[in-house]
């Protein structure tokens, strides 16, 4: 299990290719990155990223920690980004290895669904018009309640 | 008398002018705190205007605003989380 | 969009390094790859994939439109492997690109429920105790099918 | 008299020994092709023993067993996929 919080930039496709190296009992490999992206009706010059030095990293391994032990997942990989970041950059990933693809997708959506609405990270967007905070989406919150949803409905079926 | 390390994160901080300061309060839970704290000044009482578009983590894990105040404790105010 | 069914390996995260190439208009990237995997219980030599040459690129190249209009993906990559591969091998990947996360990894489990039931590729494992075609999995099937209910409803529903 | 070409795979290549055909015939659909077949020779009716277990693509396209035979279509015979 691998986590970074760092302000230089990575490459998902150099991260991955060490990610996976050589192993036999896994089947499954996925990869979710997320990238700032610039509207031609409302194009940003730039995308800055707060976070909470203290909380952030135990934030992020304390869920991919239950990932992990969730979904068997044989390794897992988060990388964030904070700072300033320029249209097209990489903000973050993650990467989740599986035996099957169910599960290797599962818990690379359900990290994200955390990153989204649980991790620590404040987004402002530099545009023409000024400095603007991004609203968070109801709908984060709301997708990341069906992953205790379902915990719970696992429960009740013994 | 307790002191407690407050923390501001995002436009909560810009409205309050500061990313931390240490509180001395006889504040019991997160919420009285934070009525203490807005009876201070009205930056604060406008940062803290509307506690749903408010998110609090105590101790760096994500709390209520029901959570007992601990001697020491480091509290953080923020508005939600927009990673990923 | 890039389809490639060859017999030579390739490098999940370098293909995924040309795949995004400094797009400011695309907001997610999800990848799949689909690994040899080798049970220490039942250990394999080398899994032997034989496809359909006048077929396979032409349903693949289908299925990928489908999916790039259904998803409004900005770009997507499929490539898989033929031939003998062994243990660690990576047998095929898929790769979307679209605005929102949710499409990008709809359009990939989709991509890769077609490739499992539908596209013309039969798997067969060598190992100590002989070779032995892969048998297909009803379950492989039945996930195909919510694609068709999925369409279906949004039909119903104007 | 129409003449197909007719395509095996994966195991039922190895049943019926080839891996394709040039086939003379008056069926009107792929099931009809299938009973001629598996007069023809016993590795034929053991190969197609078990329609459900088969599947079948006409001109690449994966098809119905009750699908129109078309002079110099290429039918293929196969198991269920397994790719991915």
């Amino acid at each position: 299990m691998r986590v970074q919080v760092q302000e230089h930039a990575f490459d998902p496709g150099s991260e991955l290719g060490g990610f996976h190296a050589g192993r036999t009992d896994a089947g499954a490999l996925v990869s979710f990155s997320g990238i700032v992206r610039s509207d031609d009706q409302a194009p940003i010059a730039l995308l800055e990223i707060e976070h909470y030095p203290g909380m952030t990293e135990k934030a992020i391994r304390g869920i991919a920690t239950e990932a992990v032990e969730r979904w068997q997942l044989m390794d897992c990989l988060v990388i964030h980004r904070f700072g300033r970041l320029k249209p097209g950059d990489h903000i973050m990933m993650v990467a989740t290895l599986a035996k099957h693809r169910a599960e290797a997708f599962e818990a690379a959506e359900f990290l994200m669904d955390y990153l989204k609405s649980r991790a620590p990270f404040w987004k402002r967007e530099h545009s023409a018009s000024g400095k603007l905070w991004v609203a968070s989406r109801d709908k984060d919150e709301a997708t990341m309640e069906r992953w205790v949803r379902q915990e719970a409905g696992e429960a009740d079926c013994g | 008398m307790k002191q407690v390390n407050v923390k501001y994160f995002a436009w909560v901080r810009e409205r309050i002018g500061k990313s931390s300061e240490r509180v001395e309060t006889n504040a019991e839970t997160v919420r009285q705190l934070v009525v203490e704290l807005g009876e201070r000044e009205p930056r604060y009482e406008l940062a803290f205007s509307d506690l749903a578009s408010l998110r609090v983590a105590v101790n760096h894990v994500l709390a209520d605003f029901d959570s007992r105040l601990e001697n020491g404790a480091e509290i953080a105010f923020f508005p939600p989380m927009t990673g990923g």
